[in-house]
């Protein structure tokens, strides 16, 4: 589809569903159904089976005539993670029950993948689901276990959920991937409160929770391989349009920098040009790889951009303190809060500096991105694994 | 240049303070430092009912008091008895003609005691070599003006003012104490406020410039050992942690790139203790180098604690960002250190100054 | 903005040049580039017989030269040919109402076809936004003065002169040239001397100052090319390296210390392979951001370049420390160009003030 | 024995012999004879089984008397790491045949460890030594192999040598320690140039050479034991005295700041003055060092200096490079020649960049260092290893 024909539907749909004067949630649902949500999706499921690339347009399409959207940062890890791999993994009735809700936010999503004992090597994960039969007599699983740094948990009505289903083949192996319904009893979620005195992600107690085998993605025992097309997703989401200059918390230290010049010091300034360079040679090279992507060009710089930023919202934010002097010795407020997202903005300099700490932990530990460029972009040989032949239940731990 | 090792009797010193700070919260912690160990004292001379040790050994406390990141105002403590002790008894390293002061004498014997808690009314950000600032002014016998992020205040008896015109003691429920919401909450900061609030003068503005910049320069070594402190906790923290913390079926502190990571970090909290030694050494013999040794260890300790804390967290992984875990109080405690007194940045501006390698 | 991937173009002119750079020693390599390849004239307009392609295609030839450490007078090139063509077309970049150079324009056609390497007389350490220098002076058509550090000069045939009074062409033959004993072998260095030597005036001074300037902002970008193949060369060679050198019985690239070095500088390359892309870019483009590109490019691509040469002699241990092993060709080209056109702190400085950051 | 009675023996000796009138060789004779050598070595020795702390003074006394020395920067292969070796390890007859030559330095002495294939893993050696009979029908060893980065094989009599024994056990045992005749027929010495242009360094070829079985030090087999006491005395060694401010590379750095205006620049300020702490830091965490082992408290931080050396050198004579501009693209002298000693003095800043990338890589890298602190200080677990129970020659290579 050429993009006059695409801005023809979306000017047609407009045409047909003022934003002005339709129910917001009746705005959505008739643009997934319109195939106007993820174009890139299928055809009856909210897309048209066009390129990842068309997106953007359409999305500047309907900002633009004012419509509403879908709040897509608070349901971030509905869209970013758990659409892909039901969309890839589901059968037909679990797309057709799933993907529209979460789509228009009427359901949210979080994800049940970490465990206080699986970090970084999440494939170690110990909760487990055994075959059970469900209050209405179906087939199904039993589940029991801890998952931790689930954002969202305490919204959510639905959960990607990994367990395990055989502890005594090797960790890969006895992986299945489920989906939880929150609702069901068991599921106690109770906030985690982080250094910044937030508390944006749960930890989350599975007791006997019910999940029918209908609520399966994949055979069992294939969760592992599942799960791929999640955390594929989480890494390569490096956002869709380009990044103007000083975006971010280089953006912020600039401003500081020009509106402040009491603050400024003759052994600040190479420092601050450091960082204003590091900057930009990151913004240039997450912008590189978008053309990459774009170009068709599969680039393994994914883990370098989470890598570089992480590094440089670590750096930015420790040196911003420390030029700012008396007003880096005060914060703003510690008040535990559930927020549904980030706000870098209009926190405080030392807010910005205690969350970046989170940048090289969430996602994959900054370690983590290291392994993964030396092994799969460098090719450098893998340490000598102790876990590969050995059945889960039988690991050091 | 006096040892570089700690003396049997400080490590004695460090044993009990250890003990009393790791009591169980709920005990008065500071009182228990203060009086029950009689850290108050230390580097008050014995005439004036102090130990007569020196900041040698108050900063051996710093240490323990920056392993536990233990609320307690030794900082505050330091800096105030700092003054006091300077305007009593003089120093070799500030060329004062000042009379010395009765009025510092008369209190120092309750400061010694660990019964009053004098603080300076300081900006805790306050780079070395400034000059005392000119936010309070005297009239007569009455102060007026503000000072913002002090340390400590909220717990002081006494409140000891620097000013251009003269050094002043105030009571503290004389002047009006707001507290700031502060990065590192096991130091709390308040602007302290005065409205002609009643003083006593302790000396003039000579007497004033001595005190305070005695105090900037005994602060900066003393905080340099606490600095050594959180240093220390959190690489044996996280050395401890990385032993026992198994993925992919291994402990963690077996990967090589954790392991150099705490090499390199353990390299450079072995100098940031030659450092720290030197400077509470400098500063407890009046040396002509402890202006250099000062800036010094501030410029070496405060990256060093703060990087080990960083690294702290960062190697607990997950468990480190929460609040439930302590390594975010040392996180905090090193990064608000490290603006306190002076940035490095500022240490090693004023540290070309002194060794004569000038900016241009 | 254009695009910071390569084109088909590019990728084919890359191919042609690495295959004349690998040809064995004896050949006589820049020959085969400037004309048999006929990158003298990549950036050359065709109306002067050039082949009207532009200086994002020469970066891509000094990625190649980068990549080789070859020793070809690519950087003296580029920096003539980029003070002639400014000479010869002008510039948008630069606010000059100098009338174009009828001189410039009789030359460009030999340098465009390679067989008249013209190479700008300035010392290879100038830093950005550094003024036209007055050591060499005009009296008439002779000019006298002497400029330290050229580089490339030795095989020159024509040296563009720019003094404060105007622009000026010299036959090398006409010019002393001594050599100076270069850190990095791969570029040699020499005194150029001009006694009452016999020179073309090409243009005004306002012409020598933009021609200046623009070759000081092209030959920063064409050198972060250059760079950029130096550290590619670097870290592509260790990977091989420790993929295949064992010790404990392990390849030394399986060490998680040695794995995570190479990762980041591999992120660091990344960056610097999209930084000197935009450099290329903006200043083929005239871009009104070509500043500062150029100075972007030189500070983060010259360092990136130094620590993997550092880490390339490193990681392969002592045989790295050889002058028989490659490595070190790398680590002195890296080093010189690090200083060439200006330090990375200096464009640092100088980025300050493109994008209103002022140092006070 | 008390400082008064040594000094007072110093004075014997000096009146007895006149530095002035004595022939160099003859007075380094009779004052090893006097047990006024090295005085912690053991009487009939060249000492007097003092403890280590005498010596300075010993020396100082000399050398204020205009004594000649035994040039000891030109000999310490055999001063630092023979010595201690042959008289922890050798017999009453080796210690008499090596030890006054070697003081004296009529003897130099190279050391023969590293190998091509065996740098940071020196275990793995592979240089042959097999029973035979010497020349003089005597038993001993014939010795095939190569050995690399050996500084004064040029200059060398002898050589502390390891070479393996039995291929068939595991690398650490099948080790033994020889003293090499370089006189001998098959020993090839050629010069290994460096980065710098010189070639203080050889590489050693040895070739059916022949070792008399009374050359061996300590027993078949138990080579890899016998090293640890060298290669500890090569760690160790970080010179006697305490060090005065801004001496060592930093001096060189801050003279040209002082001598040099026009080169100072705004950002360079913070960037020197960053080294210069570092440097001051490194010097007092050494002299804390010396004072640690002064009284007794064994210190591991050996490792830390020479770890923090290597470092320091290296940022600082790269910074100076760049400080230097101009300068700083030129080198003094790329002439091959074959110093017997580092001389960081005398050469130019380029030459003391180049060559402190050296300082990372000789005596133990700084990755080797690294996992030293790791393992031994901080008690880190060691990586899983794949060569403890193999025979050498199955080893992976």
């Amino acid at each position: 589809m050429q993009t006059d024909e695409l801005t023809g539907r979306v000017r047609e749909f407009l045409a047909a569903h003022d934003p002005a004067g339709t129910q917001r949630l009746d705005f959505l649902r008739a643009r997934f159904d319109a195939g106007l949500a993820w174009v890139s999706f299928p055809v009856g499921l909210g897309g048209l089976g066009l390129s990842r690339a068309a997106q953007p347009a359409v999305d500047a399409a309907f900002a633009a005539a004012g419509a509403p959207d879908n709040d897509p940062l608070s349901i971030g890890i509905g869209l970013g993670m758990a659409a892909p791999t039901i969309l890839r993994h589901g059968t037909d009735e679990q797309r057709q029950r799933w993907l529209r809700p979460l789509w228009t936010g009427e359901e949210v999503w979080c994800q049940l993948f970490s465990e206080p004992g699986a970090g970084s090597d999440l494939a170690a994960l110990g909760t487990r689901a055994v075959r059970g039969t469900g209050p209405d007599g179906t087939d199904g699983w039993i589940v029991n276990g801890q998952k931790v740094w689930t954002s969202m948990a305490h919204q959510a009505r639905w959960a990607i959920l990994l367990a395990r289903t055989d502890p005594d083949l090797p960790k890969h192996q006895g992986i299945t991937y489920f989906v939880c319904d929150l609702t069901h009893p068991g599921v106690d979620v109770r906030p985690l409160r982080q250094i910044t005195g937030e508390a944006e992600f749960n930890e989350v107690f599975l007791t006997d929770v019910w999940i029918p085998d209908g609520y399966r993605l994949g055979g069992v025992g294939e969760g592992w391989r599942v799960a791929q097309t999640t955390l594929m997703n989480e890494r390569v989401a490096i956002g869709g349009g380009a990044v103007p200059r000083e975006a971010g918390m280089i953006g912020a230290l600039s401003r500081t920098w020009r509106e402040r010049p009491e603050l400024r010091g003759p052994g600040t300034h190479d420092a601050l040009m450091k960082l204003w360079v590091a900057a930009e040679a990151g913004r240039l090279a997450a912008t590189r790889l978008r053309e990459q992507l774009a170009a068709g060009q599969p680039g393994a710089e994914g883990s370098a951009v989470k890598y570089a930023f992480a590094r440089l919202n670590q750096e930015v934010s420790g040196f911003e303190l420390e030029l700012l002097g008396a007003d880096g010795l005060t914060y703003d407020d510690w008040t535990m809060r559930r927020p549904s997202h980030v706000d870098w903005e209009n926190r405080s300099p030392g807010y910005r500096y205690l969350r970046a700490k989170g940048n090289s932990i969430e996602g994959g530990t900054s370690e983590i991105l290291c392994n993964i460029i030396a092994e799969r972009v460098l090719g450098l040989p893998p340490e000598p694994r102790a876990d590969k032949d050995v059945a889960w239940k039988d690991l050091p731990r | 240049m006096s040892t570089l090792l700690y003396s049997d009797v400080e490590e004695d010193l460090r044993a009990s303070v250890r003990q009393a700070l790791d009591r169980p919260a709920g005990g008065d912690a500071w009182r228990a430092l203060a009086t029950g160990i009689g850290c108050a004292g230390l580097a008050v001379p014995e005439e004036f009912g102090g130990a007569g040790a020196s900041w040698r050994e108050a900063a051996v406390v710093a240490e323990e008091v920056g392993r536990a990141a233990a609320p307690v105002p030794w900082l505050g403590s330091v800096l105030g008895t700092a003054a006091l002790t300077t305007a009593a008894v003089g120093t070799a390293a500030v060329d004062t003609a000042a009379p010395l002061s009765a009025g510092a004498r008369d209190l120092l014997p309750a400061v010694a005691s660990g019964d009053l808690l004098a603080v300076l009314v300081l900006p805790l950000s306050t780079p070395p070599g400034a000059p005392v600032p000119a936010t309070v002014r005297a009239d007569g016998h009455a102060l007026t003006g503000s000072v913002t992020t002090v340390a400590d205040a909220q717990g002081a008896g006494v409140l000891i003012v620097p000013t251009p015109d003269g050094l002043y003691a105030v009571d503290a429920a004389h002047a009006e104490q707001t507290p700031v919401t502060a990065l590192d909450q096991t130091r709390p900061l308040s602007t302290v406020t005065f409205s002609s609030a009643q003083a006593t003068r302790l000396g003039d503005g000579a007497m004033a410039g001595a005190a305070w910049a005695a105090a900037l320069r005994i602060g900066a070594a003393v905080l340099a050992g606490e600095q050594l402190g959180v240093a220390e906790w959190c690489l044996s923290s996280t050395v401890d942690y990385v032993k026992t913390r198994y993925q992919f079926a291994r402990p963690v502190g077996s990967f090589q790139a954790v392991k150099h990571r705490l090499a390199q970090l353990w390299v450079d909290v072995t100098q940031a203790r030659a450092v720290a030694r030197y400077a509470a050494g400098c500063v407890a013999d009046d040396d002509p180098d402890a202006a250099v040794a000062a800036s010094l260890a501030q410029a070496h300790c405060g990256p060093v604690a703060v990087r080990a804390a960083e690294e702290c967290v960062q190697l607990h992984g997950g468990i480190g960002f929460t609040w439930e875990h302590r390594a975010h109080w040392y996180l905090k405690r090193a990064k608000a250190a490290a603006i306190a007194l002076g940035t490095a940045t500022q240490h090693r501006a004023a540290l070309g100054d002194l060794v004569s390698l000038p900016p241009n």
